[in-house]
């Protein structure tokens, strides 16, 4: 942390860190009388990989999802690029370049993997009802044009030979990864992954890993991950935030984090008082 | 009292009567919707039926008199008995009963865990299906039910508000029936479903259907019963609206009258398609009563479901349903 | 053995986006268009327009936007009658206004009428979902019908509320009121028909029908994606009321030439079309034509079949047809529950290994 | 399978397209045994088929050529009557009668078209009475405007002639149908100073609650009625419930049968209606009907329908559309008429008095001439009252005449504005 100025920072494999891009400031969300999240500060940097991580019910999720804009806190303050945001509805913060995968697959069913990825890119098409109605000229150029980006998502994520598959068809590990291929469409800026290895075996986690750092060199985004899986976390990221009963007990590399006491407490479950 | 007033009084108690009269109907659909999660659009045909089924026995007659005759030129019409009321309400239930039986193994066994909107259409083709077959089995005509039920004004209440106000108000004593019977019903139904084992099968499936199966409940045995349970509903309901208007096709859209009432209640509330009724009932009259003749009358159809639109927008859950909170 | 896709490589995504991308079945494409338009229009007579074609392709129009609805979009409406007497009133009042305009005008306006008519009524959508809003479409299906039975104006003050479609005509034919030939009112419906499949086509491929569908699947995920929920319900309603619009001024004008909004638009109709759409498929325009084939044949078929083949009582006859199609449609649903199109779907995919099992 | 699915559908409907053989007289019976309006539709079909039933059986016929009576089920339904419609247009049909103002509507034009005769005695399109502008369209004896006007003369004579002040009440079905006498009422209730309040019930009317807390709260003096279905018996039974005083309840002839009254019980006691026919069974003809159909088992439908005040409508209908037939074979000299030439039968009609008697059936209806300007006959119609206690209707008046002065004009201007509509010339001038 003391390492840290505006500028950004060097991680320790050298890659460079830049500013700060979304700023969470003293963030409080309530459901009814409940609290789930007590006022929570943190950062995340241009290029970087953050994870949040934290025992069941620590929050996390909720705290995710006030990023993407889906839970409106009621009190705190989200700033990105240095901008304070007003409350958006979450399609507006998905406009932004912020995307995401959940925790719970929520694939589109109904369509093909091709069409799903395709979704990931409804926010960068521009062509309005009437010219989607004619299809041919600008409809079908700009379809072809997104349907070549998409394209190269596929080959990136290894998953040409199910394209047209119907999503429902397809086995836990692969719905993770187009889940993935949606999001990574979207190009965004920020990449929020909620829980991407949630109960995948070893080998499709090692996949997973591979693709998140790829992502992360090959495109330069930024990426907010949700773990559960400890060593996984640590390997992968940069910088983790700690989440406990909602409130934030530790933040840093994950060196610092795994030495802070509050954090093996929480893990270790000794009794709060 | 001003007359006005003394009016609105009059509509608002007859609103709540008839209102009643759609609870009846809307309940089976709440006891199915809350059982199976089906939304059961024969619930009105079921209704019909019951009560076809009903004048049928009571008056003795033969059951696909029609067919039978064009077919082997006989002229069967009666068997030349009738029975009391009461037997013949018993012998209906039996039917529903069975019938109850038949739909579980012809049709919903095979349709377990299918979409919510097949399930729906499910219940369009039995509903088509239950109208031919009441039809082909009993005959189109129109027909007189009776079982005793009292009806025109009653006096008493006449009489007693007359006493109260100078102005006597009329209430029908087919509707004061329906009520006492309604109130009756529902505090059966609540009872079976605290009190008694099944009733708690039935309630642990409502909640949970996986949860339920995983403790040992039967979960076709806890449709068979959701469906006769239903079925006694539409019976009663059947009786209620077939003393009023005798027994004829358009009995079975009553149905559409207990939709704005379902709206309104929420689908998986028993208190909830009372009250809703009431309000649906009170509403719709006192605004054709009042504001009817100023833009040309005929407002109830749409009016109970705009009362229910609205306030729906305003709660999307429904009277008495829990509040959502969206998760991703 | 002809049924194949093996050997078809596409070379460019455009060839690999059309609709029908197996040469098998674009040649079938082209054979239907061929015997629709080139065969039927100098064979038909009255009976097979008035009986079978001309509702059979006006109930496609309108099953068609349902499904954009309710098969791609997951909003289910009961208001479709009330929408299609929107188009028949709006026709109505478009014709007798300017009786010099073109017919198709005037139909694919009272289409336009609808679509806005359709926004108004797809707000609560917003906040209602599932049977909730089923049952809430009902009130536009009952405020519709009692207002066009109510104000005077729209059936132009006549005595008892009807409206009789005055006659129009095409290139010097007659397409509306009592003269019309059969082949014109097939012809006319069937280029309509034609044109907005080929427009309900083009939506459902591309960037508005995968919002529509986003919203269907999985409405929280869609919004969180970067789906506009509010413009994309609405804009399905709209496009959705224009179909339903353009059957309802077609159902009128030509195919009944007389109707009154109650009996024609009535609730019955808003189930009718909800059949359709189930029966043939939610989210398949294949299955909105093989729906309404089904439900206009299937009862005409049984009728004859009773009534003239087997010489049954007109009564008996309606009752066991009614006991027919509603056992068809729970067989159907049992065997099938996603519709003809996907008993169409396996079949083709059958087909395609065929003569090998495997 | 596919494949033999389509050509079944195929064969059949190519069948029914092309069915019964040319020769005989054909009158098809768009009937409704179906849907809400059937315990209506049953009695009428089976009057109407009986009685042909009875020509072929006695007399051979008419003229001596056998007259078909195919039955279509319309259920009420304009799309289903429409199908009707063209499903037997082609063999041949002479008339038709679809008991339905709504499917009435719907084949106004297409007759017109195709030109084939359409009788609809007693409902349908009043206006088609002037034969100027519908040529194809026939509705004597009387219609729904005529039937307005003689409630509002019986009204009248109840009160000596005087209704200044009064209230009356129009409670009606929410269609066409029941919208029909309203303009006519308006006209009335302006010449003779008597206020109009208009009480529509939706189809199919099992709910009156309002309608009728309305007329508590309103107490008109009278109140017609002009429902159809199930709204009838509703209406009385509610009628009974506030204990509106049935003399002063009166229903127009489709709201005047037994079906009606019966589910009330006393209540209904002393309910008015209209007809254009007489009623019961003390009529020769059915001595006749007795011998030739009933007891030979040709009844139509369940054959328990004899008698009622529907049935005999029914009848009625095939008796007037007989003698049209008749009346055409003697004008073109041939007993193989066509549409066209049964069309001249219909214009030229005649029914006396005398050949009511001979028919079976004297005084039972009105004696009228139709001419080419004239389909809609004079209009006249009597007054019945149900007697609770012997369970029959009892004829109250003679046959009134409706008040021409008011209705010629609405006749003719509702008329006008259709010729202008669809550009049609009139004719007979």
């Amino acid at each position: 942390m003391n390492a840290m100025n505006s500028e950004g920072y060097t991680t320790a494999d050298g890659r460079k860190i830049g500013g700060v891009m979304m700023e969470m400031k003293n963030i409080t969300l309530r459901f009814g009388g409940v609290k789930a999240i007590t006022d929570i500060s943190f950062d995340i940097r241009e290029g970087e990989i953050r994870a949040i991580i934290g025992p069941n019910g620590a929050g996390k999720s909720s705290m995710l999802n006030v990023i993407s804009g889906f839970y409106v806190p009621q009190e705190g303050e989200v700033w990105f690029h240095g901008q304070r945001r007003a409350p958006m509805k979450p399609y507006e913060v998905a406009q932004q370049g912020i995307a995401r995968t959940f925790q719970n697959i929520a694939l589109f069913e109904g369509m093909s993997v091709l069409d799903n990825i395709m979704t990931g890119r409804l926010t960068l098409m521009k062509t309005g009802l009437f010219q989607q109605a004619m299809w041919w000229g600008r409809a079908q150029k700009e379809e072809t044009a997104h349907r070549e980006k998409v394209e190269k998502v596929i080959d990136f994520l290894e998953i040409q030979d199910i394209r047209k598959t119907p999503v429902g068809r397809l086995p836990y590990g692969l719905k993770k990864r187009v889940e993935l291929a949606r999001a990574l469409a979207a190009e965004p800026k920020l990449l929020l992954l909620d829980e991407p290895m949630a109960g995948m075996n070893v080998e499709e986690k090692e996949d997973m890993c591979r693709f998140i750092l790829d992502v992360n060199d090959e495109f330069g985004t930024t990426i907010a991950l949700i773990e559960h899986d400890m060593g996984v976390v640590m390997d992968l990221s940069d910088r983790v935030v700690v989440m406990d009963y909602g409130k934030k007990i530790g933040d840093g590399t994950p060196d610092e984090v795994r030495n802070n006491q509050d954090v093996i407490n929480a893990y270790l479950g000794v009794a709060h008082d | 009292m001003p007359e006005q007033l003394l009016y609105a009084m009059e509509v608002s108690l007859n609103g709540l009567m008839a209102g009643i009269m759609y609870a009846l109907v809307a309940l089976g659909f709440v006891l199915i919707f809350k059982a199976s999660g089906i939304f059961n659009y024969a619930q009105g045909v079921l209704a019909l039926f019951a009560a076809l089924t009903l004048v049928g026995l009571q008056q003795g007659q033969v059951p696909f008199a029609h067919v039978i005759n064009a077919i082997f030129g006989t002229d069967l019409h009666h068997f030349g008995w009738q029975l009391p009321g009461l037997v013949a309400i018993a012998l209906t239930a039996l039917v529903m009963v069975g019938l109850a039986i038949l739909i579980e193994r012809l049709i919903l066994k095979h349709l377990v865990n299918q979409a919510p909107i097949i399930l729906f259409m499910a219940t369009i083709g039995l509903a088509y299906f239950l109208e031919g077959l009441g039809d082909v089995m009993w005959g189109a005509d129109i027909k007189k039910l009776d079982v005793g039920l009292p009806q025109g004004i009653s006096e008493m209440i006449d009489t007693f508000t007359f006493n109260l106000f100078g102005y006597g108000f009329f209430i029908d004593r087919l509707d004061i029936v329906a009520a006492v019977v309604a109130t009756a019903l529902v505090a059966a139904l609540t009872a079976f479903s605290q009190y008694t084992k099944y009733g708690r099968a039935l309630r642990a499936v409502a909640d949970d259907h996986q949860a339920a199966l995983s403790v040992g409940i039967s979960l076709r045995f806890v449709w068979v019963l959701v469906w006769s349970i239903a079925g006694f509903v539409a019976l009663v309901a059947g009786i209620m609206w077939g003393s009023k208007s005798g027994v004829q096709f358009s009995l079975s859209l009553i149905a559409l009258k207990a939709l704005p009432v379902l709206m309104l209640g929420g689908f998986t509330s028993i208190p909830g398609a009372i009250v809703g009724g009431l309000i649906i009932g009170m509403g719709e009259k006192l605004f054709e009563f009042f504001a009817g003749p100023m833009i040309g009358g005929a407002t109830e159809n749409w009016f109970a479901y705009v009362l229910a639109l609205v306030f729906l927008v305003f709660r999307p859950q429904g009277l008495f349903g829990e509040r959502i909170i969206e998760r991703v | 053995m002809f049924y194949r896709e093996a050997g078809e490589f596409k070379t460019s995504y455009v060839d690999d986006s059309q609709t029908f991308p197996i040469k098998f079945d674009r040649m079938r494409y082209y054979a239907v268009l061929v015997i629709g338009f080139g065969i039927i229009p100098f064979v038909i007579n009255d009976y097979w327009a008035n009986a079978v074609f001309v509702p059979f392709l006006i109930y496609a129009i309108a099953a068609i936007g349902l499904n954009i609805l309710t098969g791609y979009c997951g909003q289910v409406s009961l208001g479709t009658g009330g929408f299609m007497a929107v188009g028949a009133y709006a026709c109505y009042k478009l014709m007798t206004a300017f009786p010099g305009m073109p017919i198709l005008v005037d139909v694919l306006l009272a289409g336009a009428v609808t679509a806005g008519v359709g926004v108004l009524f797809g707000l609560p959508s917003l906040r209602i979902k599932g049977f909730y809003l089923a049952v809430a479409t009902l009130a536009a299906q009952f405020f519709l019908v009692w207002l066009f039975n109510k104000v005077p104006w729209f059936y132009n003050y006549s005595a008892s509320g009807q409206i009789t479609a005055p006659e129009r005509t095409m290139f010097g034919i007659a397409v509306t009121g009592a003269n019309t030939p059969a082949w014109a009112k097939y012809l006319f419906c069937a280029v309509v028909l034609f044109l907005l499949a080929w427009l309900a086509r083009n939506l459902t491929r591309g960037t508005v029908g995968r919002k529509w569908m986003a919203i269907r699947d999985m409405d929280i995920a869609a919004e969180i994606i970067g789906v506009n929920p509010l413009t994309t319900k609405l804009s399905a309603f709209a496009v959705s009321s224009f179909f339903i619009g353009v059957a309802g001024a077609l159902f009128f004008a030509v195919y009944l030439g007389a109707a009154e909004v109650g009996e024609a638009f009535g609730i019955q109709k808003s189930f009718l079309i909800l059949f359709m759409v189930i029966i043939g498929g939610l989210g398949s325009l294949f299955g909105s034509f093989a729906g309404a084939a089904f439900l206009v044949l299937l009862p005409v078929l049984l009728k004859n079949v009773l009534v003239e083949g087997m010489g049954w009582p007109t009564d008996l006859a309606a009752h066991v047809e009614l006991m027919i199609v509603g056992a068809l449609i729970i067989v159907f649903l049992i065997l099938e529950p996603h519709g003809l199109a996907q008993l169409w779907r396996v079949a083709k995919e059958k087909l395609r290994l065929w003569p090998f099992p495997h | 399978m596919k494949k033999t699915f389509t050509m079944l559908a195929v064969a059949a409907l190519t069948a029914a397209a092309a069915a019964p053989a040319m020769a005989d007289l054909v009158v098809p019976n768009l009937s409704y045994r179906t849907g809400p309006f059937a315990a209506g539709g049953i009695p009428y079909a089976d009057g109407f088929n009986d009685y042909f039933t009875l020509l072929n059986e006695r007399d051979g016929g008419i003229g001596g050529e056998k007259v078909q009576v195919p039955e279509c089920e319309t259920a009420y339904n304009t799309e289903k009557g429409v199908e009707c419609y063209e499903a037997t247009k082609g063999t041949g049909a002479l008339v038709y009668n679809p008991l339905s103002t709504g499917i009435t509507y719907q084949l106004i034009p297409k007759v017109s078209a195709d030109g084939i005769p359409l009788y609809t005695p007693g409902y349908g399109r009043t206006s088609a009475a002037n034969g100027k502008v519908f040529e194809w369209v026939f509705n004597y004896p009387a219609n729904y405007w005529d039937g307005a006007s003689v409630a509002v003369k019986h009204l009248l004579e109840m009160n000596g002639g005087d209704l200044n002040g009064k209230k009356v009440a129009l409670l009606y079905h929410n269609s066409a149908y029941g919208k029909e006498p309203i303009r006519t009422l308006q006209e009335l209730a302006k010449k003779h100073g008597f206020t109009l309040a208009e009480l529509p019930i939706d189809s199919p009317g099992q709910e009156q609650k309002s309608q009728w807390l309305q007329v508590r709260r309103d107490k008109p003096d009278y109140v017609l009625f002009w429902g159809w279905g199930v709204m009838n018996s509703v209406a009385i039974q509610e009628a009974a419930n506030i204990r509106f005083p049935m003399e002063n309840f009166i229903g127009i002839w489709w709201s005047g049968s037994e079906n009606d009254v019966m589910p009330a019980g006393d209540g209904a006691n002393g309910y008015k209606s209209l007809t254009m026919h007489g009623v019961g069974m003390d009529y020769p003809v059915y001595a006749d009907l007795k011998k030739y159909v009933y007891d030979a088992g040709k009844a139509s439908g369940a054959g328990d329908q004899e008698g009622s005040v529907i049935y005999s409508r029914g009848m009625y209908a095939a008796m007037v559309i007989a003698e049209a037939i008749r009346k055409a074979q003697e004008i073109h000299g041939t007993a193989a008429v066509n549409a066209k030439q049964v069309r001249d039968g219909f214009e030229q009609l005649e029914i006396t008095e005398a050949r009511m008697a001979e028919l079976g059936l004297p005084n039972f209806g009105q004696p009228f001439a139709a001419s080419c300007a004239d389909h809609g006959g004079p209009g006249a119609a009597m007054i019945q009252q149900w007697d609770a206690a012997a369970k029959k209707w009892n004829l109250v008046t003679p046959f009134i005449a409706p008040d021409d002065e008011v209705l010629v004009p609405l006749v003719m201007e509702d008329s006008a504005a259709f010729a202008a509509e669809n550009k049609i010339t009139e004719r007979c001038n």
